[in-house]
């Protein structure tokens, strides 16, 4: 595990994010402007819709089939395991608890990319078939959470409207548009604009992203002061618990240790995009500071460093 | 202030809104209805009562304006008031203003 | 406000005006002409009684304000009024205020 | 404004300082000390007095807007007055607002 | 026609305009920034610049000098077909058509671009040459319907001002001054940039440019309904009739029918950068919901999808 | 010299400024967004400091050691030259000379940048550590000028506070975040990286950032008349003096001329980004006009034109 660990922390990418949060703890000024932040964000998801729509164009329906249905189940069980946790161990407010779940209920885009990269490093790619999964994965968990946390909360709120604001995210218009426009692109069109979309500009953009990510989950480190220990405990755990569970799952459907150790990675991710201002709508008594604090600061640090290779050796013990 | 009659100034109210982001539509949608005839939006960031930054969505604040008579802002920020204060980081304060041509901003009973 | 006499507060008139970017210049070009010192310009976006979105143009709106005496503020209102509010989006108002050492922004008359 | 008591208007001074970016934090840290609950923050360019443009030093201008008691905008005109007014490009304003459940801006004494 | 039709459908440029329209209709939050937008505007025209002006330096006086002619011609002349249909036709008061003309007597350098990366696809490259016939037709179109709507509308506003206003825009300046850039610079200097400004780098930023235009065109969509049908037939004929007029004197004046279509899509395309601030403030009374509706939601999308490709069926049938 | 200037001056790095500055002076409205430039300027000093780092694990120790205390000196004695020309032959207030002294103590990593660049393009690349003499030579000058100025104005201002500001400014941050990220990286994973960080992006990158500053200094060439001749002559004067000394100190070190060059061209530039905040709240007497009009409108240019080829004609002098 020795040299795993070490691919992951001596790449330009894991480093990028420590460098974001040293920086904003010694005090520096350094940020990323906010429009580029959201620009690159925007690319990082477009460019992994398109390359992944171009290589799902090669995959036969069969291959994915049961890996389609195991990410739906997934997408089913997350939310409810944190609900369960949030509310059982945590005694969280119903609010709150449904607020997370939400949160670890739909995934991380740039976690999936991290362990993307991770795999790749390895020598053990993960299929091409992966980002359909990531489409696939990132809403129902919102919408489930959500619509537990009406129940239980009495409340009239516009769930409707608000599942409605999902679908038509930018995250998933710009994965599922991506896929779409890389699926029926004629083959020589798509290699024209690759190399702006794959490669190193993918992997520079992300670098660069990822040292705004690290300033940005510093800005949230204070917060875990007063949002106690729980939290803390939660975040990791529910990221092992959850990285196990679809590294396993993606095992059974026949996945290859590269594309289970992915599948995992982004079952043990939480949202900190697409959920955020779902649950502020929905759910406005649940504190957001909870919620992004212990998917930013908690779980998405601890994917990035320590998740993906422990995620990677439990799928190659697997394999072998 | 000694306006020339041509000036036509009317007395009128300022309604100044700062709320979260994600609010943004679901207040200027509801402004018209109460009788605003338009409104002037802003971005902003901040820190209030509530020890949450503004930007704690992500996303920063916004700072909406809006010319009304005095029935109008009531009307407005009553709305803000019962719909949002208790669970949003939201503020909301009139001023009065002189307003050239205000009669454009008076609108339909 | 009971301001120590130190703190030399100056009643004024802060003249507050919205308009299309691209009048941006034209407009802040003539306020030192008629008097103002100096003022403060923010993006914005809007949406008035011309159905128009500011923003219909390409480029947003602009929000200027510029604090000045009662005097030179009808004169900017004026202009304003005179060559703009036929053909652009553009709204303007007027607040009373108290500037601290307010005499730097009475202008050479 | 005939505001029902339901929606409990304050009377309240909201004060508006316009600076360099480079004063923002420290100006934004002592507002607290001095009494202020919250702040709000716009991105701001300018031209005054000086001569200079707020953008002179890399950065825009910020304008930030506090509302306090009559007390308490004493005490932060009187700060910026007298740490930035001589070196700085700042200028800061008072206007009289209502403001909705304003008593939770009055901080405490 | 078929796989004409099919090589520009399914390429990611036209497919990413078709996900903007898709993605602002069915309510998504989905938006470049707009200073993301406002940079990719410039790298755009800046890099079209530089390359056309690389182009240029390898080509003689002899082999311009008359395609340069045909396009001045093209400049004066569209501004006037577009006044007399209005105006004849449309029955519009005098500043709207006059408005809407100097429109069309510009310019979509986006609408180019495409039509550059569809002759390149079809295997039926553009000359060099072309960005520079671009940077003459941009101009000469604004300023005469300028002045024919100050003539006619008897007011004495600042043409004279607009004119430099036009001459000193953005897009101009980044044009000819690419232009001139590419033309001097060494070549080894030129070569040490080109990947950035040049192949997937561009084709890429373009893709990226062309969501956010689909976004931007989607918004107007609604003002169809106001606008009314003749704007609609107005925005797809003039594009037709000047498509095949510069297609027609781009063949007359010796181009092959890669060049001649680019002149044809660049004649049949009309501004929505350069011209509608210099019309804001010269004919102010002129309504601008007419003009960029016409220019954005129709030509444009008419061209990328339809006009191009039947651009090309046309050169190549004058070719034959 | 002829040939030398020429490959200077007919670069695109160095056209697209000269673009830039006519594009202001004939009124255009032409302008990189400001979020643009602040997002180019992070990129361009995160991949120079990443690229210095991977070629720093390649350096010995031997080999740096004294290039190292050689530009520890120059930093030490660049304010003070510029200090005592300004006090003594400028006459200038304590506040205004101390202030000019930290910029002029400080550096532009543009300039350096640019000057990377020209001796690539004359086949004398610089050593791979010189980013590494780049961040050492950034801070020193401007504390030192920022103390003599506390003491002779007998100020009680925040020295240390703003010496903080300096070391976590973000120039800083990114050059040294960058070189420990590239010393640290395995080979492997910067390469991954690299065409995104190295080669045509960054040079391209730098281009359009040249643009903007092209713009932003001519906005202040007006200033100039206001400012007086003075500043204009020491402004091209301590460029040369400080140019030459530079060139002059790595020779003695054992620097090629391409290093030395590079070397000359940091001594001989004037910070405007790290020294304009620190001297604003340390120094709020001195006018950010008069220094920002040399460092920008003056010292700049000179060194992007004429400076560099001139250091780069006395390191091959001296070399001879
Ligand atoms: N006293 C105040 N003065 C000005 N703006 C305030 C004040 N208090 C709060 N705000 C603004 O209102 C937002 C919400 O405040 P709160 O609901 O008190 O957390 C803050 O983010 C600030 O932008
Ligand atoms: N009642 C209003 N209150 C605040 N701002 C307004 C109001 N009406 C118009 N505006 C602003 O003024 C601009 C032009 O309005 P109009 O000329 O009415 O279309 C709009 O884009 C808004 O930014
Ligand atoms: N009369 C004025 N009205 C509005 N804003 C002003 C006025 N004078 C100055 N300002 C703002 O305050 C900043 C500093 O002004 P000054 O200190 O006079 O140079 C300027 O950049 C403007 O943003
Ligand atoms: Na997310
Ligand atoms: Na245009
Ligand atoms: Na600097």
């Amino acid at each position: 595990m020795g040299s795993i660990l070490e691919v992951n922390l001596l790449s330009p990418i894991t480093l990028a994010f420590a460098l974001g949060i040293l920086a904003r703890r010694i005090g520096s000024d350094l940020s990323l402007p906010r429009e580029i932040y959201g620009g690159l964000g925007i690319y990082l998801l477009f460019a992994l819709g398109l390359k992944g729509g171009h290589e799902l164009a090669q995959a036969s329906l069969a291959t994915i089939a049961l890996p389609v249905v195991a990410t739906l189940a997934l997408g089913c069980v997350r939310p409810l395991t944190s609900w369960t946790v949030l509310r059982g161990v945590g005694r969280l407010p119903v609010a709150d608890a449904a607020g997370i779940a939400a949160h670890y209920g739909s995934v991380s885009a740039v976690t999936f990319i991290a362990a993307l990269t991770f795999v790749d490093a390895m020598g053990d790619p993960a299929a091409g078939f992966l980002p359909t999964l990531l489409a696939l994965l990132e809403s129902p968990g919102i919408a489930i959470a959500l619509m537990i946390g009406a129940v239980k909360a009495g409340t009239s709120r516009p769930v409707g409207e608000v599942v409605h604001e999902v679908l038509a995210g930018r995250t998933l218009v710009l994965l599922v548009g991506g896929l779409a426009i890389g699926y029926f692109s004629a083959p020589e069109a798509w290699e024209q604009v690759q190399p702006f979309f794959d490669g190193a500009v993918f992997k520079g953009a992300l670098t660069l992203f990822l040292l705004e990510m690290g300033i940005v989950a510093a800005d949230r480190l204070d917060d875990l002061k007063t949002t106690g220990p729980f939290l803390v405990a939660f975040g990791i755990g529910m990221a092992v618990v959850h990285g196990i569970l679809g590294v396993a799952v993606g095992h059974a459907v026949g996945l290859a240790p590269g594309s289970a150790t992915v599948l995992g990675a982004m079952s043990a991710s939480a949202s900190y995009i697409a959920a955020p201002p779902a649950v502020r709508i929905t759910l406005p008594e649940a504190n957001p500071t909870l919620s992004l604090t212990a998917s930013l600061a908690i779980t998405f640090p601890f994917n990035i460093v320590v998740g993906i290779p422990l995620y990677y050796r439990f799928a190659t013990f697997l394999a072998a | 202030m000694n306006a020339p009659p041509s000036l036509e100034l009317h007395g009128l109210q300022l309604v100044t809104i700062v709320a979260e982001t994600v609010l943004r539509d679901r207040i200027t949608r509801r402004l018209q209805d109460l009788g605003a005839t338009g409104f002037t939006v802003t971005e902003s960031q901040g820190r209030g009562s509530r020890g949450l930054r503004t930007g704690d969505v992500p996303g920063q604040g916004v700072r909406i304006e809006t010319l009304v008579t005095p029935e109008v802002a009531v009307r407005i920020l009553g709305m803000v008031a019962e719909r949002y204060f208790a669970d949003y980081a939201v503020i909301a304060w009139v001023t009065e203003v002189q307003v050239v041509r205000g009669d454009k901003y008076v609108g339909p009973r």
